[in-house]
């Protein structure tokens, strides 16, 4: 097991915050140990230079860092090629790198299958194409809040191009089976596209058993910096894709009238990339290699139970939460209301008249009182619209764990909870 | 905190002369203001929401604030000025939830004096 | 006068590269004081957090950080409104979002006006659009290697839709009059783009006065980290323009079928943004503003100066240098080869039999010895291959200064230089 | 060096059994190689070229060296062997230099077996 109260050490930021204040937005953003800030450090300190085509040592060193970052990340993924990982700046512009470039084979009713969890930054890209006549599908869900996978046998069709999917939801914590919707897919002929924002940095993932045609995530939330992410992708495929942006790096000549592209993964990435960025994220992998990532999620699967026990105990009034009770898919996220309120309906509110206000606690108060208690948790739809709507509310709070986040975290959240509701007097 | 629990004018005002609809953008709250208008001033404001509670609090304090007040007064209410006068301090996202109904409101009197004019 | 010597102190990376060692490849990327370091590394120690839409303190404070950099350097190019100022990644992906957000509106037999000495980053992007049919005109250079006026007017054409130009070249470091260009090309109703990269950092520039409609440039050549960079847009033409990328920050809100887009400039940028890129770009903007950019200027023009006195001085046999001799024209790049080899055509090729090998050092063997000599220095086409062609020239050497240069800096480079024609017995 | 200021074998091999270009993708310089063969031994072998130092000294070393290697063992020239047996420590870009002439000549012998077996 982990100990994290050992691991917080190595953040400074917990320094700052004091021994009783829990960090539990994890989802958005995780903390960052001293020896990923040292190691960005070092490089302004000792490095610094542009990559590539510098002859002078300084730059060969800076080459040298910025491609084992890429050798590092290859094997924390098991990618097994380097050149099938691209930096980018993070999953977000993964996934909008595919739709500018597996998009433009797409043709009028074709068809990209997604599911109604999805994080805004693969729902979004996608939707671009609907000005092609491209049609989004959307798997629901079952009553456990599992991917409902009759419904994507069901809308998988032969016209179903892409199918891109989230191995793990940042709303509802729910893993899916990867590995078994990659088969489906490509018995269907589909491209497979994974969404691991939300496994990568909190699970052993491994781009080569999950057979995932492309697979992206973003450093700052596991442990790196801001700025820098990854997109996987066989090499086949991206070599066969023409470029998503244009300019120094990515070209192997440039003519007047036209240019020849540089080999993968070079040709995706033009202009000076997020060097210390990538040299952090290496360091970052170095830090959760050492404490092994099926340690990691053990540690994560024990806090989810420890909650999912404590809610059960401390009974807090009108307390409601949302996704799978199994821990086996369950990740260490946990999204929940006090009292619902759906969200307002134009129409609706010309009847209200008269009628008194919810008695439910607007998640963005709960939130606030919260870390009023010292507890750092979100609120709002978690970039994450379509699913708000299919669980009919307007937000929920939500508290996400990492290596650093204790079971005393866990009671501190359900403590304050109860003085909250008290607090608003229900 | 008492406005938040027992707010003050909420519903429609009968035959208002103006209503309006405002959304927070940054977190999709709603707020619906009506007003009646005599003699260019506020007569009645009354409003629905779904909110947080500064976000409703405020909207009952501004609704209250209103009553009586003439048009062009209400129309210039400053929001710097506004939020200190809740006297509560609120970070950047916070005050967005005290201004939605500020902004309802300022938006609500303008279209009634667009439909005056038309007339 | 600025005093390069105490500037020097500032930046770690000195201490280590020691007092003898002269860097000057700064047009590809400045080295970054400690004040810079510092700041970012604040951040991770006191508000690392996802910013935006965080009810909790911590995010506020993330959240204010990075909005006051986007004011910071709204105010340090003059922009007037911080709406007007995007963050992306550099000043590659900025010019690839306007190609991809204005290169929407454009019809076949449209055209862009670009020159031949820009940087592949604003050619490539721009080529992209011939898939449409639109065309890429190149304005040519005077004898003294400035922009040939008479060809701009004669290239712009009632087709031309997009005018975009280096405000100062990386090569030959030519200084174009964008605000006389910015006005011929909207007086023919054109689109005016500035490529600031090599600007912004080394001289006072106005986005408001030179009434350029966008503006871009990269953090990382002005003190600040890699990962980082600007898009400075006219409000309304930013308000207009679709998005580029999708995801979250950049939208209002997501249904199923839908999505409707935030207001400038969050509408540009989707993701998580590189949060302590911003944070390090505003110290970095801190550390310029305190200088002062006329200062910035200056210094550089007495470098460039006295590089071309000590040019003629020396006399270094077969030396070769490009770029304008008038200074008040011409930046702190000094790009220059020992004999010339102009690139070898395939059909040559087959006629040379016989010929000795050309008498001269090849560029990159020429900045290898300047290394060995404590002198880094640049060889490579610079990312500008139309110009090299245009030169006729298969690569050159590059030496390009900053504040913490000095003239013995160049003292140096040439006495190293005369020593590498010596070895190399010519 | 010495290979560099006087390289060897610079030039064109008459009525050539294969002739290839190669360009270095990091630089744009080029190479041209021909060989003639006999009894599958690389009977001569020039080369022409415009590149650095390295790229220029390397293809003058290597085409000294091939001289009557029998095509299957210069086919699998090794190539960090090839970079130690030069004798100079060269960062990642000038390997890249080095083996410009190694890659041409391999390539030039596929070309040369491949129009062996067409006939
Ligand atoms: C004139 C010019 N434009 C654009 C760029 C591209 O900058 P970046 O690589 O930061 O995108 C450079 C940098 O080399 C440049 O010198
Ligand atoms: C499932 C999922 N996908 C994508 C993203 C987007 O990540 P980024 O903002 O780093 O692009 C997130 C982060 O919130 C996420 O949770
Ligand atoms: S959180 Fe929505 S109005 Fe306050
Ligand atoms: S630099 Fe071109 S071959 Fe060495």
């Amino acid at each position: 097991m982990l100990s994290p109260l050992q691991i917080k050490k190595d953040f400074p930021i917990f320094e700052r915050l004091g021994p009783d204040y829990s960090y539990l937005d994890n989802a958005a953003t995780s903390q960052k140990p001293y020896s990923v800030i040292r190691a960005m450090e070092e490089f302004y300190e000792l490095h610094n230079s542009n990559v590539h085509r510098g002859i002078y040592r300084l730059s060969e060193e800076a080459t040298n860092l910025y491609e084992k970052s890429r050798e590092k990340v290859s094997d924390f993924i098991n990618s097994k090629d380097s050149r099938q990982i691209v930096f980018v700046r993070n999953t977000t512009e993964a996934i909008n790198l595919l739709s500018y470039t597996l998009g433009r084979e797409l043709k009028k009713d074709d068809e990209i299958l997604i599911t109604i969890l999805e994080h805004h930054s693969n729902i979004v890209p996608w939707q671009f194409l609907s000005e092609k006549g491209v049609k989004l599908r959307y798997v629901m869900l079952n009553p456990d809040m599992t991917l409902d996978m009759d419904d994507l046998q069901r809308k998988l069709t032969k016209k179903t191009r892409i199918v891109s999917i989230a191995q793990s939801s940042n709303v509802l914590g729910t893993i899916s089976d990867v590995k078994e919707i990659g088969k489906i897919a490509h018995e269907n002929g589909s491209t497979f596209v994974v969404d691991a924002a939300q496994s990568v940095p909190h699970m052993p993932v491994d781009a080569t058993d999950i057979d995932a045609d492309f697979l992206a995530f973003s450093g700052h939330k596991m442990l790196g910096p801001t700025g820098i992410g990854v997109l996987y992708g066989k090499y086949d495929l991206l070599d066969r894709m023409p470029p998503f942006m244009g300019g120094g790096e990515m070209i192997s000549a440039v003519y007047q009238d036209h240019s020849t592209y540089a080999d993968v993964p070079q040709k995706y990435e033009a202009g000076t990339p997020n060097i210390e960025g990538a040299v952090g994220l290496s360091s970052a992998v170095d830090y959760l290699r050492a404490l092994g990532m099926d340690q990691v999620r053990e540690h994560e699967k024990d806090l989810i139970e420890y909650t999912l026990k404590k809610e059960e105990e401390h009974n807090v009034p009108d307390l409601i939460s949302y996704g799978p009770r199994n821990t086996e898919v369950r990740s260490g996220v946990y999204c929940f209301n006090i009292g619902e309120m759906s969200p307002l309906n134009i129409n609706d509110l010309a009847h209200e008249e008269g009628v008194q206000m919810s008695q439910a606690i607007h998640p963005h108060d709960v939130s606030e009182m919260l870390d009023d208690g010292n507890v750092a948790v979100r609120s709002g739809h978690h970039c994450a619209m379509p699913l708000a709507e299919f669980l009919n509310v307007v937000a929920t709070s939500r508290a996400s764990y990492y290596i650093y986040n204790t079971r005393e975290d866990v009671d501190r959240l359900f403590n304050v909870l109860v003085k909250v509701v008290k607090k608003y007097g229900r | 905190m008492d406005h938040y629990r027992n707010p003050h004018n909420y519903g429609i005002v009968q035959n208002a002369a103006s209503k309006i609809i405002e959304y927070n953008p940054v977190c999709g709250d709603t707020i619906q203001i009506t007003i009646r208008v005599e003699n260019g001033k506020i007569s009645d404001a009354k409003f629905i929401g779904r909110g947080c509670s500064i976000s409703q609090a405020s909207a009952s304090i501004l609704t209250d604030m209103v009553k009586g007040m003439p048009l062009e007064e209400a129309k210039n209410i400053d929001e710097d000025k506004y939020i200190k006068s809740l006297g509560i301090t609120l970070g950047p996202s916070r005050e967005k939830c005290a201004l939605l109904a500020v902004n309802a409101l300022k938006k609500c009197i303008k279209d009634y004096q667009k439909g005056e004019e038309s007339k």
